[in-house]
């Protein structure tokens, strides 16, 4: 219990640094919310609108900087994170509302699939030590895993889609046509639409999963428990999966955990080759349209998206590993 | 991502094993693995291309628009040219360079920024390891990509200094992480407690007992780090955040992306950097993995006796 | 530096020798009692065993004499001094230099990303200024030669992976000759090795005591072996010294419960099997313990007394002491601490 | 046929296949175990002793590999079964105690299960038929009941080493293996454990083949003693025997390398040396670098020898006109 | 529901226009005419201006809502007067009480005004009848676009009650009642769908009865859809059109990029060295423009020229003769290095300035770093740095830099955006903001000349104008290096009806705010 609270501890704590590092940095940098707008409408708009802006966005009253820190947390600890330039004049958790299940979708299936299949293959590979799968493993992910995500999605688009015509859609999470529903033909058309973003992201960081569970194992398979099961009797699989895998797993959740930070960032290209509009793809949009207060709320809600996750590792860690728990 | 030998249990060494030993022992590792080598090869490649990328194309200034538009490859531009009549096949050359220096340049502050944390926070122990081994988690956990996109945005686009430093910022932490796990392992072993016995400052035996016996994990960790650099860095060039007028393959992925290369028919202006980054990227993944080998025999590839059955 | 030591006084002393531990998180802290109360002396050219189950706190004693750890009370005098008053880094080297340690595992105490020669050629150059640096390598292998490790030159050159247990162990007694010492640690020095090597370097230590005048404290939980080449032997259970004496008369006559079952334990290949009982006792209880003797659970002679008053170590017969209540009574104290138990002054 | 050996191992030779070359880690090894019977095997550290117990219990993993030779358990030879018919022989007869408890038990879970887990392996459904038996087993060896709800790092190092017995008694099994299953305790939990295990084999009957580098520890528990030397065994016999009258000098060098606490202080010699590098070991007697009596003869490799009371490997026997046997 | 009906290439039977238009972002659902992000949606779709301005005809107009207008003599007054029958979509008349409203709502909410309408010129608005008065506080020719052309009329039994009343700035108006051809129906994240509206003023308009407008957040998918030609009308640049699009149909597969604005090297006159008018001409002399705009622009944005008129759009503003004098129409290195040479600069001894852009803009950067190699021969070396938006607005505005590239919006003819560039009322000092006279030039002449093309004819504007092209060439304040496109790609399968080079009818891109209602009125299904 006490592991568990530590890590809660420890999850409030990267949340207020995320969260701080957020309120300082638009204050090291020039300009307010109407000039941003106005930057967005570059020559598009008559130089009289910065007026309009201003206005329209209140830019500040002068606050104490104390003061602005403590409405911000507030703000941000109900879930206020102000109003998008983009989409103004909504409120940014509007639109954010909007992206996160595509972003849950997506990179959460194809990370928790890399995950599971990677560790799958990786016990196999493991287990089969110097077998064929082993011989060809090691190698071959040690290579993927080090392949930029976003070409690897663009390898993609030019293999499934460009050159076969539009075999597999590149683009966004659905035909821009069709109504959101649950349909069968609109769902079909989401899957559709996701095999090529979750292929690239299955591709890229199933290595990672593979190789240190791969490794684990043969750690784990060099253990006297092991060869425990295999005296008592036990079934290969039970042996497998019971004693060796299990055993693994652990040093591989939490590395799973610790690593999904570098998952999500490369989903973000991912989603950025792809068009999905996930979290990402609106960030970098954001980015481009200079929509600050969209942009700090999207690095807070990846950060917390990660956190959550970590502290989820932390709790199946606790539930599988008997001697966290005392700990 | 794992011990090395230095730092194993006294029965590593029990009769056939070979532990490396610096030096000459580490390439004669390098030299028998095959990973390693492969690894080794495509790096020294790359390495030749940045010292002298004269040597291998004619074109020295790659950016200058001083070719014809599109041209699909032949033989005076095996790879074609651009959208702005850039030789792609010099771009990758001469770009090579600044992929490198980043690498070198993040895996190395990196690797000095991971020792220093890591070292102290596990020797000095007590509240300064509490303070220390907190920074690095946080550090680990936070999303460092969409962190320094969000930093990139508004500190505008970075010179290739901006670019190492906030790399180096987000970079280190993994690699503290695991030295200060072996460090810890290391602070009560017993010949560091020798050599405090014997009478040695603490300083002495934190850089000359303890660093030594570290050096592949430090190496593994440098070999992480630049791993880590080439890709985000590609990356953060790829969309826009990097410097589009420097002579580098993310630069190329940038143009090619934004003048919808694969689309518009010039698949080679992605593919090409593309695959430079990726193999770079390779190159420091399988010598990191080899080193991870040759410092822990027990990941090493076994033969698998064939003849009667043994078992599983 | 002699002249701050007092002539004629034990080469080491210890009094009221305590070190504490804290474990566990901040919120439910603990504290753990690794040696409590511990008195003794060694004097010159005297090799002193000290055994006890895993976890007694033997290598507790011996850190806390090699100074990796600070006593948490008490005090150890060397040849007189306090250890507390050595402040200067020259009396502290002073003090290493006289008073080296060797390590229970000779692959672990050398540091593998050197050569063996190194951690020689250090202790030279810390401790024996009076030899010029081009000398040294000469005089590490002269101490080698000594040990029993031909051709030194090459051994020297040796990293520690290159060479067999019983070769590491030599270098580590090697590095502490080389300082010149009057007393070393030496924590289990030969657990580690194979048992067709061990004998050997026992029989190096005896020489080392008869030729060089060394004095060393022996930590084993081998008894044979501590009976082999001691002089004394001091027998400790959860942090506290149970009983110590000439080693023939303690293991002859052991008159603590724990010394009995411990002699009795030992296998002895030349003797019959004496014992038939199986003994269940679970290690003692050394985090925050309550007063009364650590043995008390698996005493068979446990009386009421025992649970509540700790005994302290009383000379039974001369130079043999034990600290047990029922053994002090029989030995015709028993009295003397009924008394000063009633009168309830201690604890 | 009451005395027909429960095991009967002959010429098993296992390798390890290394970068290097292959270390044969045990050569030509033979041994029959009668049943009841308590077989001790001595020898120094490295010498194979490991190896030749997994390499009987068929339970060695890559590199490692049996190359030659066979172990007829009850009549049938492990070495040729398939992984389904050895799954079956294990543990219900033929059980193994490692040399680390704290390594040996699944630390993710509860001893309980790993109890169960055996029983299931060999058909037992019931539920309280489990429970009932893993009761009475951790009663055999004084462990509180409650601790089948319990982790291993819950238990001490000894509660762990007498866990591990009970389960290797689940199923009253013809033949227990045991390797050093005492080395990480210290004097008094040893000589307590010991203790147990003799009272308990002579209750149940079943046999042992226990393997340790103390030789003290096996002279007052095993009958019948094997002392390996160099993946090889150098002398068989009976234990009382070969303490009082060692056929093998190497032997004679282990047994003078334990001081005795009972007997006079004489000083002592050992064995000089150290053991030879399994990857080139010597031609010949392989103890003859570090033999006090080497001779000529010892250049070749020496027979087994008829040496009265015990089978010596050593040519000091030709000399004194013993019989080679096989 | 029936949103979904464009799809899958056939799109055009039936009647259906989809249009490509990359907004780079999903649709909110609110149609507010007058927040800038979203007015594209609203504003000639449901709303309507006065009058309709085509800026490639001269400035010729067309009656919208109001059906005349009357200048005063002195163009300090306007009088508008308001077509009848107009009626809002949900069934109300509009009348002239409703666009009096429109305006006093500007007055009283500046956020709305972004025109600064009634901050520089506006003096009053009042409704009588069916005549609104407007008047000015200055005379207010060129203004006449942004008052009649540019301003979306609303209900004022809309946004004078309720939500929109309380805080018209943040008014979603996400159901909006407006007079235009087409209503909301419905709105969705990914697509909005504009059904025309039964009671339209001008019967049997529109012929095209829904309208298809996805939201495309990035370029590739919507150059693909046009390809296919799921979509008929885009808007955006595709790179490689000839390959990517046309080659698919030739025959239906069109597009025309009518140039508006010049993107252009601002200098910095108020700092050294680029206060040196010989180091400006050098500038003039030594760019390439036709390869700037081949290479940056991949040809789509055509060369600009030196006078600041956007050719061929203004082509009767253009001083033909003076410009061949100046020189500046080729490139001439010998010239630029000679005036080099005289500032004190060559190649060896090369003068080093850094040019800022906003990151982001490819083109762009494509743009400045061929000018880059085109100046580096001649001994100007030139950093270029890429900032982000706000940094550099906030740079550009404040006068904190060497060089900028950068581009203004302009208007209906040649004169807005020289009076946004060149007039002295738009500058500020260093450090202080700019309003759009960045690079800070101040001539009493060009002041004058712009001051009077309000009040004069169109022969005397003529003249003026010259005056300040002969100025753009004498002092080169900036360097025009290629001209601002209206990105228009048409599919004539299905529709016809589209505007083109030879019937320039409107602005033709389908983001161009009001001029997409005229082409949306102009286009009719072929069958
Ligand atoms: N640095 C430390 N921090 C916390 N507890 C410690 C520390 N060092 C020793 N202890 C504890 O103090 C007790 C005595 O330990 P010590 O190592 O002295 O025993 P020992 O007699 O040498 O045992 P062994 O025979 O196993 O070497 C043990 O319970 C141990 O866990
Ligand atoms: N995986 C391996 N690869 C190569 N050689 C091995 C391997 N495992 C063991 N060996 C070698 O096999 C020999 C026998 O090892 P084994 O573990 O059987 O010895 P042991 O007698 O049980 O020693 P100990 O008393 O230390 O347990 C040793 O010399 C060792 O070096
Ligand atoms: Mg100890
Ligand atoms: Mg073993």
């Amino acid at each position: 219990m006490r592991y568990l609270l530590r890590r809660l501890a420890f999850f409030v704590l990267t949340l207020w640094a995320a969260m701080t590092v957020n309120f300082a940095l638009p204050r090291l940098m020039p300009g307010d919310p109407a000039s941003a707008m106005m930057a967005r409408f570059h020559g598009r708009v008559n130089p009289e609108a910065i007026h309009a802006l201003e206005v329209a966005f209140g830019v500040d009253t002068h606050q104490s900087l104390w003061a602005q820190y403590g409405s911000y947390l507030g703000n941000t600890a109900t879930g206020n994170f102000g109003i998008s330039l983009t989409y103004f004049p909504l409120p940014v958790s509007t639109e954010i509302a909007q992206a996160l299940p595509w972003t849950l979708g997506l990179i959460g299936v194809a990370t928790v699939m890399a995950f599971l299949a990677g560790t799958f293959i990786g016990t196999v590979s493991g287990w089969r030590r110097g077998g064929v799968v082993d011989s060809v493993v090691p190698p071959v992910f040690v290579v993927t895993s080090a392949l930029p995500y976003f070409w690897v999605g663009m390898v993609l688009i030019l293999l499934f889609s460009v050159m076969t015509n539009g075999l597999l859609p590149n683009d966004g999470a659905y035909d821009i046509t069709m109504t959101p529903s649950l349909t069968p033909a609109f769902i079909g058309n989401v899957v559709q639409h996701a095999i090529l973003p979750a292929a690239t992201i299955l591709i890229t960081s199933i290595g990672g999963w593979i190789l240190t569970m791969r490794n684990n194992m043969v750690t784990v398979l060099a253990e006297d428990y092991v060869r425990m099961g295999r005296a008592k009797g036990l079934s290969n699989r039970r042996i497998m999966y019971q004693y060796a895998a299990r055993n693994a797993l652990l040093p591989n959740l939490t590395g799973f955990a610790m690593s999904l930070g570098f998952v999500v960032s490369g989903a973000i290209l991912v989603e950025y080759v792809f068009n999905y509009p996930g979290l990402g793809y609106m960030l970098l949009n954001a980015v481009n349209n200079l929509d600050y207060p969209l942009m700090q709320a999207l690095f807070l809600m990846i950060t917390v998206a990660v956190l959550v996750a970590v502290l989820l590792c932390d709790f199946v860690t606790a539930l599988l590993d008997p001697r966290t728990r005392g700990a | 991502m794992s011990a090395s030998i230095l730092s194993g249990t006294p029965d590593d060494s029990v009769g056939t094993r070979q532990a490396p030993r610096r030096g000459a022992g580490l390439l004669r590792a390098v030299r028998g693995n095959r990973k390693a080598m492969v690894g080794a090869v495509l790096l020294l490649i790359f390495i030749v291309l940045s010292i002298a990328p004269q040597l291998f194309t004619s074109v020295s200034d790659p950016n200058a628009h001083e070719f014809g538009l599109v041209l699909p490859p032949s033989s005076a531009h095996p790879l074609g040219t651009t959208a702005f009549g850039q030789d792609i096949l010099a771009q990758l050359i001469w770009g090579t360079r600044q992929s490198l220096v980043i690498a070198l340049a993040v895996g190395g502050l990196a690797t000095v920024l991971s020792v220093l944390v890591g070292v102290s926070a596990a020797y000095l122990g007590g509240p300064v390891d509490g303070v220390l081994s907190g920074l690095t988690d946080l550090f680990l956990v936070i999303p460092t990509f969409p962190l320094i996109v969000v930093i990139a945005a508004y500190a505008g686009k970075g010179s290739l200094l901006v670019m190492i430093a906030v790399l180096v910022v987000t970079g280190w932490s993994y690699g503290a992480r695991q030295l200060r796990a072996q460090a810890l392992s290391l602070r009560n072993r017993e010949f560091l407690e020798s050599a405090r016995v014997r009478g040695e400052r603490r300083s002495y035996i934190i850089v000359n007992e303890m660093l030594p016996t570290m050096v592949s994990l430090i190496l593994a960790n440098f070999l992480g780090s630049a791993l880590y650099a080439v890709l985000t860095a590609a990356g953060l060039q790829f969309i826009g955040l990097g410097d589009n007028n420097a002579v580098s393959w993310g630069a190329m992925l940038h143009w090619a992306q934004s003048n919808s290369a694969l689309q518009a028919g010039q698949p080679l202006w992605v593919i090409a950097p593309g695959l430079c980054v990726a193999l770079l990227g390779a190159s420091f993944a399988l010598l990191n993995y080899a080193f991870d080998e040759i410092s822990n025999p027990a990941l090493r590839p076994v033969r698998r006796p064939r003849a009667r059955r043994t078992g599983s | 530096m002699s002249r701050h030591y007092t002539e004629g006084a034990p080469l080491l002393e210890t009094r009221g020798l305590t070190r504490h531990f804290k474990v566990g998180g901040a919120i439910a802290r603990k504290t753990l009692h690794a040696v409590d109360d511990v008195e003794f002396t060694i004097r010159d050219r005297e090799i002193v065993a000290l055994v006890g189950e895993s976890g007694s706190g033997k290598s507790t004693v011996a850190r806390l004499l090699a100074r990796v750890y600070r006593p948490t009370s008490g005090e150890i005098y060397y040849r007189g001094r306090a250890l507390s008053s050595f402040r200067t880094r020259r009396d502290l080297l002073g003090y290493r230099s006289d008073v080296p340690m060797v390590f229970q595992d000779p692959f672990a105490s050398l540091n593998p990303a050197y050569r063996v020669s190194h951690g020689i050629m250090r202790g030279l150059a810390l401790h024996r200024p009076d030899i010029p640096r081009h000398q040294r390598r000469a005089e590490a292998e002269r101490i080698l030669e000594r040990l029993g490790l031909d051709p030194a030159g090459e051994a020297l050159d040796r990293f520690p992976y290159e060479l067999s247990g019983g070769q590491r162990q030599r270098i580590g007694f090697a590095q502490a000759l080389a300082y010149r010492p009057r007393l070393i640690v030496a924590d289990e020095p030969v657990s580690m090795l194979d048992v067709s090597v061990r004998i050997g370097l026992l029989n190096l230590m005896a020489g080392l005591r008869d030729e060089q005048g060394v004095s060393i404290l022996y930590i084993t939980h081998d008894i044979a072996s501590a009976r082999y080449i001691a002089d004394r032997i001091m027998v400790m259970y959860a942090g506290h010294l149970v009983e110590s004496g000439p080693v023939e008369q303690v293991l002859q006559d052991p008159r603590h419960p724990y010394t009995q079952l411990l002699v009795a334990a030992v296998p002895d290949p030349r003797a019959e099997l004496t014992v038939d009982k199986v003994d269940h006792g679970e290690p003692p209880k050394v985090v925050d313990p309550t007063p009364g003797c650590r043995f008390r659970w698996r005493c068979p002679w446990v009386e009421d007394v025992c649970h509540r008053i700790t005994p302290e170590l009383v000379e039974l017969s001369p130079g043999h002491s034990a600290a047990c209540h029922v053994a002090a009574a029989r030995a015709g104290y028993g009295d003397v601490a009924v008394a000063v138990a009633d009168s309830g002054d201690r604890h | 046929m009451p005395d027909a050996p429960v095991l009967e191992v002959r010429g098993l030779t296992v390798e390890y296949l290394t970068d290097a070359g292959p270390v044969r880690a045990v050569e030509r090894f033979d041994l029959d175990i009668l049943p009841g019977e308590f077989v001790g095997v001595v020898g120094e550290s490295g010498c194979g002793k490991s190896t030749m117990l997994f390499g009987i219990a068929q339970l060695l993993s890559p590199p490692a590999r049996v190359s030659e030779g066979s172990v007829r358990f009850r009549g049938h030879d492990l070495v040729t079964m398939t992984d389904r018919q050895l799954a079956t022989t294990r543990w219900r007869d033929l059980s193994v105690v490692m040399q680390s408890a704290m390594n040996a038990l699944n630390p993710v879970a509860q001893l309980g299960d790993q109890f169960a887990d055996a029983m299931r392996a060999h058909g037992e459904r019931s539920r309280a038929t489990i429970r009932q038996r893993a009761e009475e087993v951790l009663a055999l060896v004084g462990i509180d009941l409650v601790h089948l709800k319990s982790y291993p790092h819950q238990l001490s190092g000894g509660m762990r080493q007498r866990a591990m017995i009970a389960m290797a008694l689940l199923f009253n099994p013809d033949l227990v293996i045991m390797d050093e299953p005492t080395s990480a305790l210290d004097v008094v939990a040893q000589r307590s454990l010991m203790l147990q295990v003799k009272q308990l084999q002579q209750q149940l009957g079943f046999a042992v083949l226990f393997v340790t580098h103390d030789m003290s520890l096996v002279s007052h528990f095993s009958d019948r003693l094997v002392v390996m030397y160099a993946a090889k065994a150098v002398e068989i016999g009976s234990t009382k025997e070969i303490f009082a009258n060692p056929g093998h000098p190497y032997t004679e060098g282990l047994l003078d390398a334990f001081p005795s606490i009972r007997g006079p202080r004489l000083p002592l010699t050992g064995i000089p040396g150290s053991p030879p590098n399994l990857l080139h070991p010597p031609v010949g007697c392989r103890f003859a670098p570090r033999c006090p009596k080497r001779f000529e003869m010892c250049d070749v490799e020496p027979p087994f020898y008829d040496a009265g009371t015990s089978r010596a490997a050593c040519h000091l026997h030709a000399l004194a006109d013993k019989k080679v046997v096989q | 529901s029936s949103a979904t009906g464009g799809g899958n290439g056939a799109g055009a039977s039936g009647g259906v226009l989809t249009i490509a238009n990359v907004a780079g972002q999903t649709w909110t659902c609110g149609f507010n005419p007058f927040n800038p992000a979203v007015n594209y949606l609203s504003f000639g779709f449901v709303y309507e201006p006065l009058v309709y301005v085509n800026a490639l005809q001269n400035n010729a107009v067309t009656p919208m809502l109001a059906s005349s207008y009357q200048w005063s003599p002195d163009k300090k007054s306007l009088v508008f007067t308001i077509r009848k029958g107009v009626k809002w979509n949900d069934g109300k008349p509009m009348t002239a009480q409703d666009v009096a409203f429109t305006f006093n709502l500007m007055k009283s909410n500046p956020g709305l005004d972004f025109n600064g309408l009634w901050s520089t010129i506006l003096r009053s608005v009042t409704a009588s009848g069916d005549k609104v008065t407007v008047n000015f506080k200055a005379p207010a020719g060129p203004y006449f676009y942004y008052v009649a052309g540019d301003t979306p009329i609303v209900a004022q039994h809309i946004y004078g009650s309720g939500q929109a009343a309380k805080d018209p700035v943040k008014f979603q108006d996400a159901h909006p009642v407006g007079t235009g051809p087409y209503k909301v129906n419905p709105c969705q994240s990914n697509n909005i769908t504009y059904t025309a509206n039964p009671d339209f003023w001008k019967p049997g308009l529109p012929k095209v009865k829904t309208v298809n407008y996805p939201a495309y957040t990035d370029n590739d998918p919507a150059n693909l859809d046009l390809a296919s030609g799921k979509d008929q009308w885009g808007g955006q640049f595709i790179p490689g059109i000839q390959h990517l699009y046309v080659s698919r149909d030739p025959a239906h597969h069109k597009y025309w990029f009518p140039p508006t604005t010049n993107v252009a090297l601002y200098f910095n006159l108020k700092r050294q060295p680029t206060s040196n008018v010989a180091i400006r001409r050098a500038f003039a002399y030594a760019i390439d423009r036709a390869k700037v705009s081949k290479i940056g622009e991949s040809g789509y944005q055509p060369p600009a020229n030196q006078t600041g008129i956007v050719l061929p759009t203004f082509q009767q503003w253009y001083d033909a003769a003076a410009a061949k004098a100046a020189g500046f129409d080729h490139p001439d290195p010998a010239k630029a290095t000679q005036l080099l040479k005289s500032a004190g600069y060559s190649p060896s001894h090369p003068l080093k300035l850094h040019v800022i852009t906003i990151s982001g803009y490819t083109d762009w950067d494509a743009s400045l770093a061929e000018i880059k190699q085109e100046l580096a021969p001649l001994g100007i070396d030139l950093t270029i740095d890429d900032l982000a938006g706000n940094t550099f607005d906030d740079r550009l505005f404040k006068g904190d830099f060497d060089l900028a590239y950068y581009s203004q919006a302009g208007g209906p003819g040649p004169y807005y955006e020289f009076r946004q560039v060149l007039h002295s009322a738009n500058s500020a000092p260093l450090g202080q903001n700019a309003a759009s006279n960045f690079e800070r030039y101040s001539n009493p002449a060009v002041d004058k000349a712009l001051n009077q093309f309000g009040q004069a004819d169109t022969a005397t504007q003529h003249k003026l104008l010259d005056t300040v092209q002969q100025a753009m060439l004498r002092d080169v304040p900036v360097i025009p290096t290629t001209e601002s496109v209206n990105w228009y790609e048409y599919n004539t399968a299905a529709f016809t009806g589209w505007p083109t080079k030879s019937n320039p009818y409107a602005l033709p891109a389908p983001w161009q705010v009001p001029d997409e209602e005229q082409v949306l009125l102009h286009l009719a299904p072929k069958h």
